[in-house]
């Protein structure tokens, strides 16, 4: 369901032609690790001539925590529980990639049960990263009480992903070869079946309810909003060439217009068997950015929403050895993370851990583009245009 | 009574009275914005939180009052005190009834418009003395958005002025009670409108408030401010939200008149109407704070100068025509 | 001039959706008062059934962060059947897991092959020395009685 | 997988480039190193690879101080890799080549994918390897005053040597337990 105000004919409310006659000279302006709106520690060492910026330089590391290295000293099921928190907006779905990296070299296959449970919780994982979006983006711009809103729709599907894995932000649940089969290995936690709790589809069906009409709310109390629209339209434009050269993915990319989405190019869920859209922007400003990830809010609960009737029975793991040793070997997985394409490049040489494992994460090429699209922009502008991104430190740093 | 004595009695009404609304309308606030965003707010603090004022009152004279180093110690100290004199000076024309005022002055809107842009110098002051990029911007945000919503309040009240042939506070609601309308209705609608929107930047509340930009200014010229002296702001802030809406339901919604009502016990209901009308409009712009974002102050001057006050001048000139041919 | 073009104003459908917010039920739970039921599965903290451990170190070598600390001994144990030849038996001396550093990943519950270790839902158990989250085994055992019973499942 | 069936890119390529190896789903081309720049340059033109993906490096060594070694030994030098994709069928390239270990030097691909700054710096720290025609090659993540480079095999990690390692078996294994366990080497 479209806004009512269609987005073309609204004109932009002024055009930033700031002519400056009066020479003043630049101020830097550390737009430092500790502010309310760089989702973390970032810091921005901004060149200022009044209000307007005319040269930022991101300044990263504060959240380095040398995953790649920590890799090679850890067994492959520790790495999993390390790897869900890269990106711990939406902790499930980190998994995945590495997972699926390691079962393509081990040449193990995945029952149909474990790709879809798999499913199913990767897109509740991207819900509740959208969600936390959704309330936090307006909050940039000075809306305080939608954050409220979303915080308690995201609380439903975290009740849900909870109640299947244990965990809310780092579930942990996926096992080389499938889900987490059993709660131990002794004869008696053996029986203890970690499958889908009772009454887990009528709970999902509701909350997927609850989350659509969520969604119109959303649409009118943010989108519709006059000054939501001033503050966002013809903003921070990304043409698509300028994207794809600084390898800028997921939903900003989509929402440049190209309708590119890993999810239904590569196959490492099976989301072959539903039918959704890939939502697209047209013109790549902060507006559509927002439209774009609110959009797939309703694409991902669709897919819940036909992934639990055509839930297949079947084992939960696949067979696979106590002490996992990968055989030697070299592969690429990239899947599509709510915050843009996340990809596992792992070499093995047969030992207890990978050799070399090189993480890329949808952050940290996504606000690398920041400089290019951040010349000549007002502070409240930049602030809107780094929300638009929706970028988490974990993911930039690693 | 000698003049001294009668001026004792005043003021001290007014300074019972003043804090006393802003303590209200704090709690208005809070829990409001509180019960909107489905949270039941403070709720530990005793009666349920409806003491939170009290409290925070208490919290903000024990906290330290930190003056950073390198801040412009005198002017840093001063600031506050501005914007409180500039707040207070404001009780000074509100007619709670014919008699019940302090001072009925001839020039009262006059007075209202000099005394309300004293707090422009306030916020300036506060921002360039703290020494601190974020609260240097936030100053300089404010001075500008202040001066340019100085005009289109004052062009609005001037078609109210028309219409009501005096520029008395007590002669515009017997204005109004002699037309039996209040001017909202006759008339002065766009006005109404176009004060509140002023009004609102004024006040610096959302969608006006820049000057405070959380998110980008960390909290504007507020930043460096602590302890008693951002009570002073906080305190003066929420005075100025009720003398705003209590001017803007006097001049426009017929201030302590209701139509129904006898006239001899004015003295009696005049007050309670007044601040009835007035806790309705603040209302609405807690309302208008908890469910709009911000403007870009460019945008902001924008509608400043290109919407407000053309619209402002139309307005006067439709008045003054309905005035002649009336 | 920039001109709002208002057929149905966005703004007030907003403040509509605000304002008809006001009279919905409040969302927050309030803790200490009340509490929010927890799910069965929920990793809240790990109990350690004593008995059953036989002190294999297999968690321990497994705990990606190295915050279980296990230290046991061997026994002789009587006979079971008259005349039969003594069994030595690993005793548990010391078995400590540190929830300062613990990640709550769940490997070591998993790893066990003895069910020595399970999860349950209790989380109420904060500190105020980070040196006394070390927990010993007298207290992972009295976590035993908060594990939950299998739940039924899907069919 | 799908990156398998559209042997029309894996033919194409491995027409103009003379090794490439797509096991495990990967295509993967091997250049040299003088070579580096125009073939990505050949790859995002003529065959529209124009999403930069990521570029890193691998440090091959033969005595690691840190996880395990190797299987066979292999020459010590380093692997640099860079994946291009296409925005419209989702199949990827991933160019690698070897330089050696002495003189770690390699041109930019700044001029070709702006988009390559970060990773060359966040290579440029990590492994020393330096980016010939770099804007500014100045260290990404790691604080100023930080020397050497993390990611190298013979970089240890300290806090591993500081605590001795829980899983010390002062009490004897088991009788019966099988075989698997007591293969558990030390990390």
């Amino acid at each position: 369901m479209t806004t009512t105000i269609d987005p073309e004919n609204l004109p932009f409310i002024s055009e930033t032609s700031v002519s400056v006659e009066i020479e003043t000279e630049g101020m830097t302006l550390n737009i430092g690790p500790q502010h309310p709106s760089t989702h973390g520690v970032l810091r921005l060492v901004a060149k200022v001539d009044g209000e307007q910026i005319f040269n930022v330089e991101p300044v990263l590391g504060y959240m380095h925590r040398g995953y790649e290295k920590l890799a090679e000293v850890r067994t492959y099921p520790q790495i999993t529980t390390l790897v869900n928190r890269i990106d711990w907006v939406s902790g499930f779905s980190n998994e995945i990639p590495f997972i699926a990296a390691t079962e393509k070299l081990m040449e193990v296959e995945v029952p149909e049960r474990a790709k879809y449970i798999r499913l199913i919780l990767t897109e509740m994982a991207r819900i509740a990263s959208h969600f936390v979006f959704n309330g936090a983006y307006p909050l940039e711009i000075g809306a305080l009480t939608p954050l409220f809103y979303a915080m308690e729709d995201r609380e439903r599907v975290l009740d849900l992903i909870e109640s299947v894995t244990g965990g809310r932000f780092h579930p942990n649940f996926n096992r080389i070869g499938g889900v987490k089969p059993a709660a131990g290995a002794g004869p008696a936690t053996k029986k203890d079946i970690q499958d889908l709790p009772a009454g887990f589809y009528q709970e999902t069906r509701d909350s997927m309810e609850t989350i659509l009409k969520a969604c119109d709310k959303f649409e009118d109390l943010v989108g519709g909003n006059e000054v939501f629209i001033a503050r966002t339209k013809n903003i921070g434009v990304l043409p698509s060439e300028v994207a794809s050269a600084y390898g800028v993915s997921g939903p900003i990319l989509r929402a440049s217009g190209v309708k590119f989405d890993l999810r239904s190019t590569t196959d490492y869920l099976p989301y072959k068997d539903f039918d959704y859209e890939i939502p697209t922007g047209e013109n790549g400003d902060c507006y559509d950015r927002w439209f774009v990830r609110l959009q797939e809010i309703r694409e991902s609960a669709k897919i819940v929403l036909q992934a639990i009737d055509a839930v297949p029975s079947g084992p939960l793991q696949a067979k696979v050895p106590k002490i996992i040793k990968v055989p030697e070997g070299e592969c690429y997985v990239r899947a599509e993370n709510p915050k843009g394409e996340m990809g596992y490049h792992l070499i093995s040489e047969g030992g207890l851990g990978p050799y070399r494992l090189k993480i890329r994460t949808a952050s940290f090429s996504n606000i690398s583009v920041l400089p290019w699209l951040l010349e000549g922009v007002l502070i409240p502008d930049l602030l809107a245009i780094m929300g638009s991104f929706d970028f988490v430190l974990g993911d930039v740093d690693r | 009574m000698s003049f001294g004595l009668e001026l004792a009695i005043k003021v001290g009404v007014i300074a019972a009275i003043a804090p006393a609304m802003a303590l209200a309308l704090t709690i208005i606030e809070i829990k409001g914005s509180a019960y909107m965003q489905r949270r039941p707010g403070p709720l530990h603090v005793g009666l349920r939180g409806l003491i939170f004022p009290i409290a925070e009152v208490i919290k903000f004279i024990q906290k330290e009052d930190i003056i950073p180093t390198k801040a412009d110690k005198s002017v840093f100290k001063w600031a506050p005190a501005y914007i409180f004199i500039s707040v207070f000076g404001l009780f000074v024309i509100i007619p709670a009834s014919p008699t019940l005022i302090v001072r009925d002055l001839e020039l009262g809107v006059f007075y209202l418009m000099a005394i309300s842009s004293f707090s422009t110098i306030g916020v300036l002051t506060a921002g360039w003395s703290s020494a601190n990029k974020y609260s240097m911007m936030g100053g300089l945000r404010a001075a500008a958005q202040l001066i340019a919503y100085e005009l289109p309040l004052i062009l609005a009240v001037i078609g109210v002025v028309i219409q009501a042939e005096t520029m008395s506070l007590v002669g515009i609601v017997e204005a109004q009670k002699e037309w039996g309308v209040p001017f909202v209705i006759a008339g002065q609608g766009v006005a109404f409108v176009i004060f509140m929107v002023a009004a609102t930047a004024e006040m610096m509340r959302v969608p006006f408030d820049m000057p405070i930009g959380e998110s980008e200014l960390v909290s504007g010229f507020l930043t460096e401010y602590s302890g008693i002296r951002f009570l002073l702001f906080y305190i003066s802030e929420y005075i100025n939200l009720f003398v705003m809406c209590a001017i803007a339901s006097t001049l426009f919604l017929g201030g302590y008149h209701i139509p129904l009502l006898p006239v001899e016990w004015v003295n009696f209901y005049g007050p309670l109407v007044l601040i009835g009308k007035t806790f309705a409009l603040a209302a609405i712009l807690i309302l208008i704070r908890w469910s709009f974002p911000r403007f870009r102050e460019d945008q902001l001057q924008n509608i400043a100068w290109k919407i407000l006050i053309p619209l402002s001048l139309a307005n006067i000139l439709v008045t003054a025509v309905m005035k002649v041919v009336f | 001039m920039p001109k709002f073009k208002l057929r149905i104003p966005g703004f007030l459908k907003g403040m509509l959706i605000v304002f008809l917010n006001l009279f919905k039920k409040n969302v927050t739970v309030n803790y200490p008062f009340e509490k929010e039921k927890l799910t069965p599965r929920a990793r809240g903290v790990i109990a350690l059934d004593e008995e059953a451990c036989t002190s294999c170190m297999l968690c321990a070598r497994q705990c990606p962060d190295w915050c279980i600390y296990i230290e046991g001994h061997k026994e002789l144990q009587p006979p079971s059947r008259p005349g039969g030849r003594e069994r030595s038996r690993a005793v548990l001396d010391r078995f400590d897991i540190d929830y300062a550093l613990c990640m709550y990943c769940g490997i070591c519950v998993e790893v066990c092959p003895f069910d020595a270790l399970f999860w349950s839902p209790d989380y109420e158990y904060s500190e105020y020395k980070m040196t006394s989250l070390l927990h010993d085994k007298e207290k992972l055992n009295e976590w035993m009685e908060t594990v939950p019973e299998i739940q039924p499942l899907e069919n | 997988m799908d990156q398998s069936e559209n042997t029309s890119l894996l033919d194409s390529l491995s027409s103009n480039f003379p090794s490439t190896t797509n096991d495990f789903d990967t295509l993967k081309i091997f250049v040299k190193e003088d070579e580096w720049v125009q073939a990505a340059t050949k790859l995002k033109d003529e065959y529209g690879l124009s999403f930069f993906s990521w570029l890193s490096a691998v440090d091959w060594e033969n005595d690691v101080s840190v996880g395990d070694p190797p299987k066979e030994n292999v020459q010590p030098s380093f692997e640099i890799l860079c994946c291009l994709s296409d925005t419209s069928d989702g199949n990827f390239v991933i160019l690698s080549t070897t330089i050696d270990k002495t003189n770690p030097i390699i041109n930019t691909l700044v001029n070709v994918f702006p988009g390559a700054s970060w990773h060359e710096r966040e290579a440029y720290e990590m492994f020393g390897i330096s980016f010939e025609g770099h804007p500014n090659l100045i260290k990404l993540y790691l604080p100023d005053g930080f020397e050497g480079n993390p990611l190298l095999k013979s970089y240890e990690l300290l806090t591993r040597e500081v605590k001795p390692w829980p899983g010390e078996v002062d009490v004897e294994p088991m009788p019966e337990s099988d075989e698997e366990i007591k293969g558990d080497d030390e990390q």
